[in-house]
């Protein structure tokens, strides 16, 4: 069985990186429909075993640049809770002074180089951080995680390419999760395979099921291990879908609620990581229970600690400018 | 008049200009299936099919492909999602576009049109509410639009279409929704020419875009204090219109000028620095300009909102002009 | 033998075109060391084979887009002689007025769109064509000819995505010359081969020898029918070196003469074609001469007219801005 | 003082900072093999190996990847070839660089240089002979800076290096050739702070970068008529010296701008601007700004010389404000 050699450890890592993010996205959801977070939202829902399949091999000294489905990156790394969700709220206490909000949210403390309203703004930040950590000789790494619509951005292109050239440390993370907005990838994406454009730049590629933590966790080990010997850059695919609406309101006109459901049923990285555990008896339901009753105080805490937080005094608008 | 928003006025621009020239395409991301993120492409694909074009997420080549297109005959019409992308595509704008008739000694024309959502949203953040347009004043080449209202906006989109000039067309997101009169039947707002949008004697109001709001606001507040003001609608930034501008500064004698872009570098420097070359002789009071202050735009609704132009905060300041 | 299928005008053709290119350019080159022609230039010598072969079976309603070293690609295409060389002297009569010179050589008039100062800004105005192209149900085909260097630009990617995703009808043609200005491609470049790229955009590729002007020809015109077929667009890559330096006036301190001479003295595109046709017998000494001859001429008569051509008046800086 | 070029300023200043700091490395085209298409890199690769760094033609990979550098501990310079090239990584400089800091509440800094390279050449035409300073005015989060002579070049550089925000570095490519005095031994011009270049009593004429060789061209033209010429090297044009131009111009009542880049949105207008807004009760005289005029820049020599900016036409100008 695959699973024997995953410690208990690793095993509620896992689940509790997931359910963090699970429930922190239904929560901001909420908020967000409630009228109490402003701005723009997108939901990582669907999405949440490959920022925790990566993260758990990363420590705070790795790097990873994010995209504006940042929350479950952002958790995954071992953000501070309370910070994020009151940065959403757009409160003094959040990571970014409230600046930022969802679509900004970063945490420089754990190697977060931030959420990026670019699309496609990531690739070359990984790249010049895993520049930095070459130069200072340093073992660790750098992580892109993008999009399939991404991918046609002009830096995916040059930053893949300079990774390469120069052998680089990082590691870029295709959450190929089907649509681009309102646009199956395919219609504007020339290939199926994201990763097959490794290959323009002379470097390994692996496709996992991102839906299957254990796939992207081993396919990532992998990465992790060619990237450390020196050997350059490696591309991770990781084949999913994004189960919620672009953003949060998203009306949603170009797919059925059918074609999402049965997904979200069928293909819940969540729900899939229970059925799996259980019926090879790695944990039990009891355990399971525990990371959730865990993961809902630390959401309570962080939603009261955002609600409790105060907005930014309008005259901070000019603190944090120029040093 | 019918009253129909901004959005629909430039949907029955496209529309009409569409249905009359078949070279018409128009491509941009996300506007097939949802009709555009703002709602301004509703319709359009069901009545031209595959002259409406969604792309990948490739802004240079957005830009690029509709310079090319034009090159070869057709008018493109790039939708650019947010201004705020125009920087990705920002060399395809400034070296190729704006350039190649003049580089290539007039053997060609580029008619093209570029529409750009811009301003300040509901806590849209650092990288989706900027105005940009102040950088396009200096780059020749370019006509640069920016409408107020709906009226305006269909006129000028239809002459932006129709003009074999390459056009950037700023469309400020929170002016979608607005609703405002708009006449029946074919008609144009010729590029290039300001509107004095309500006439006064004691100060010149320069604006355009969403900031006309804030000077029609400025100028009730001013009236209160019997201060009569003329608004001028700049309508078109690139060329700007030198002469109305002047000649409402000489009977006014005060000028200012309301962007929501950043003040420093904005399009109000160049309207200042133009009266204080021709007819600083005329001016009775300092030459003032009101716009966003020098910082990323803040998420934050009281950040957001301390960096909103400020009808109260404009007006007193206009008040000790006098 | 391969070459029995060319006839005696193809043939013609393909040895004028070679010649005109490599005399002007050398013709230009003297006068620029002479301090008679401004700006900039880059010379298109021993790279012949690549222009003349793809051109040879483009008309006037086909478009390229070219690039800074583009002289080459506007003769081949059949641009005015006369009113190219008055444009790089800078010249009124030029086929820009002396407002473009030698980077920004253009003729619309026979479906040139332009060298571009730009390295990369040729991909997606061949793109752009190409779908005008497919709009107007024209047969036509688009043409971007690109270098080495220029593959590393954001454009290539974002321009050859789109052309496959829309099955645009343009060649992607890549002149691999080995250097980037005074960079060897390959230190800055992950992939020998830079036309294995194409495989990330579903696109069909070949290599052919650049050098090789029936290589080149055969190469596109098996390009050429499977764009026409309404395949999409397709990528050939040309393998060739350039003799000059990057730029008329290039100390090129970063190669050996030794080096250069080698290839000019053994893989010259037209010494190879003369050799070749001759010995075949093909062509005579005195067929090749004629054309020689001809060229010869022609040569004079450009620069003549260059010469004899009046500078544009100051107050001209003002036309041509607006329509 | 000794005589070196501008050119050897700027490398005395990359040997004397990259000797005290392991962290700053240098990034761009074509600077390793030849040291720079303008020589500006000359024997860093010897001294410092693998710290420079050849790219690929990737601008975006160079700015972006240069900003992640930054953010992970290093102190990049990237060198931009030319100045024209900026558009290409303008998403780089203007949503990534520039705003990091700002819209992540000050978590982080982005010490990192630009040196961008521009200007008129000889006849390098209309995509290799761009000064687009002003567009970086109206975008908050950047410094930038414009040396017009050696030892400012060395000074300015060294500061632009050790400071911890972003700065654009815009070195004109006519200047680098250019010998003028630099002091021995450590030095650093402030950023931000401008110099009077030459105190005089009747006009106050500001600039920058090389158009600093007209100021002083037309500085001696006015001196003729006797009309003593105060000249303002601004150095620094974001963040700009404002105290500095407004004490000149309350002295001498008088203002003129000059520089290359083009007149209708540039530097200039924002300076005009704010005198007019500051100290317009100051003024005897129209403001006058001298530029480019709004055409790209064209290649033939006559065409670009019509195109240059010319010392007598301008101190004609000026000498009709007295
Ligand atoms: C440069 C740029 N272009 C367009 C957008 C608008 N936009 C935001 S998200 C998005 C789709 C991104 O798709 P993908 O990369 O697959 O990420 P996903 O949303 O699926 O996670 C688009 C087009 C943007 N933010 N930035
Ligand atoms: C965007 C851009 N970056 C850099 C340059 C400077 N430059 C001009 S030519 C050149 C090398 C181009 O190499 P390649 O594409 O292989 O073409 P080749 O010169 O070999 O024909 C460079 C770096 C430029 N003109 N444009
Ligand atoms: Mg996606
Ligand atoms: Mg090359």
């Amino acid at each position: 069985m695959r699973m024997v050699k995953y410690n208990k450890e690793l095993l509620e890592t896992f689940y509790y990186k997931m359910m963090k993010i699970r429930r922190f996205e239904e929560t901001v959801e909420r908020y967000f429909l409630d009228g109490e977070i402003p701005g723009f939202v997108h939901l990582y829902i669907g999405e949440e075993a490959i920022a925790s399949g990566v993260c758990t091999s990363l420590t705070d000294e790795d790097y990873i640049a994010s995209t504006h489905r940042g929350h479950g990156h952002t958790i995954a790394k071992g953000a501070d809770l309370n910070q994020v969700m009151a940065e959403i709220f757009g409160k003094k206490t959040g990571s970014c002074k409230g600046k930022g909000g969802s679509m900004h949210i970063a945490d420089f403390s754990v190697g977060m180089l931030g959420a990026n309203g670019v699309v496609g703004g990531g690739f070359n930040l990984a790249t010049g951080a895993a520049l930095a950590i070459k130069v200072k000789k340093r073992t660790n790494v750098s992580v892109a995680f993008f999009g399939d619509g991404s991918s046609n951005r002009g830096t995916f292109h040059e930053a893949l390419n300079m990774a390469s050239a120069w052998k680089l440390p990082v590691i870029f993370v295709c959450e190929n999760n089907q649509w681009a907005s309102t646009t199956p990838y395919r219609t504007t994406t020339a290939v199926e395979d994201i990763s097959i454009r490794a290959q323009g730049y002379n470097m390994p590629s692996k496709i996992v099921d991102g839906n299957d933590i254990f796939a992207v966790y081993e396919g990532f080990k992998e990465a992790l291990e060619y990237v450390k010997a020196g050997n350059g850059p490696f591309f991770l695919e990781a084949k999913t879908y994004r189960i919620k609406g672009h953003f949060v309101g998203d009306p949603e006109m170009y797919r059925t609620k059918e074609e999402v459901n049965e997904i979200y049923v069928n293909n819940n990285p969540i729900t899939r990581f229970e059925e799996e555990v259980l019926s090879e008896k790695l944990m039990t339901e009891e355990q399971l229970k525990k990371i959730r009753e865990k993961v809902e105080i630390e959401i309570k805490e962080a939603l009261n600690f955002a609600l409790n937080s105060e907005y930014p005094d309008p005259s901070e608008i000019f603190d944090d400018l120029y040093v | 008049m019918r009253e129909i928003t901004f959005s629909q006025a430039t949907l029955e621009a496209m529309a009409e200009e569409m249905r009359l020239d078949e070279d018409i395409i128009v491509m941009g991301e996300d506007i097939v299936r949802q009709g555009g993120i703002f709602g301004q492409f509703k319709g359009l694909p069901a009545e031209f099919g595959e002259r409406i074009m969604d792309t990948p997420i490739s802004e240079t080549a957005i830009i690029g492909a509709s310079v090319g297109a034009a090159l070869a005959g057709l008018r493109p019409v790039a939708d650019m999602h947010y201004a705020d992308f125009l920087g990705v595509a920002m060399d395809e704008v400034f070296n190729q576009m704006a350039k190649i008739r003049y580089m290539f000694g007039g053997q060609t024309t580029v008619p093209m049109v570029i529409r750009a959502p811009d301003g300040l949203s509901l806590s849209a953040a650092a990288q989706h509410s900027q105005s940009i347009e102040a950088w396009f004043m200096n780059i020749p080449g370019l006509m640069v639009v920016t409408p107020s209202n709906p009226a305006d906006a269909k006129g000028l989109l239809k002459s932006a279409i129709r003009d074999n000039n390459p056009v950037i067309y700023f469309e400020n997101k929170i002016l979608y929704k607005e609703k405002g009169p708009v006449p029946d039947g074919e008609y144009f707002v010729p590029i290039g020419k300001a509107k004095v949008a309500k006439e006064g004697s004691d100060i010149t109001i320069v604006s355009y875009s969403i900031a006309m709001k804030k000077a029609y606001e400025v100028a009730d507040l001013l009236a209160k204090d019997g201060i009569n003001a003329e608004i001028i609608d700049l309508r078109t930034i690139v060329p700007y219109d030198k002469e109305t501008i002047l000649e409402s500064v000489k009977k006014t004698h005060r000028l200012a000028i309301i962007h929501e872009a950043v003040k420093q570098g904005g399009v109000g420097s160049e309207i200042a620095a133009y009266v204080a070359e021709e007819a600083v002789e005329y001016l009775d009071a300092p030459i003032k300009r009101f716009g966003a202050p020098f910082t990323p735009v803040p998420f934050s609704p009281p950040l957001e909102n301390a960096y909103r132009l400020n009808s109260e905060k404009i007006a007193k300041g206009l008040k000790d002009l006098f």
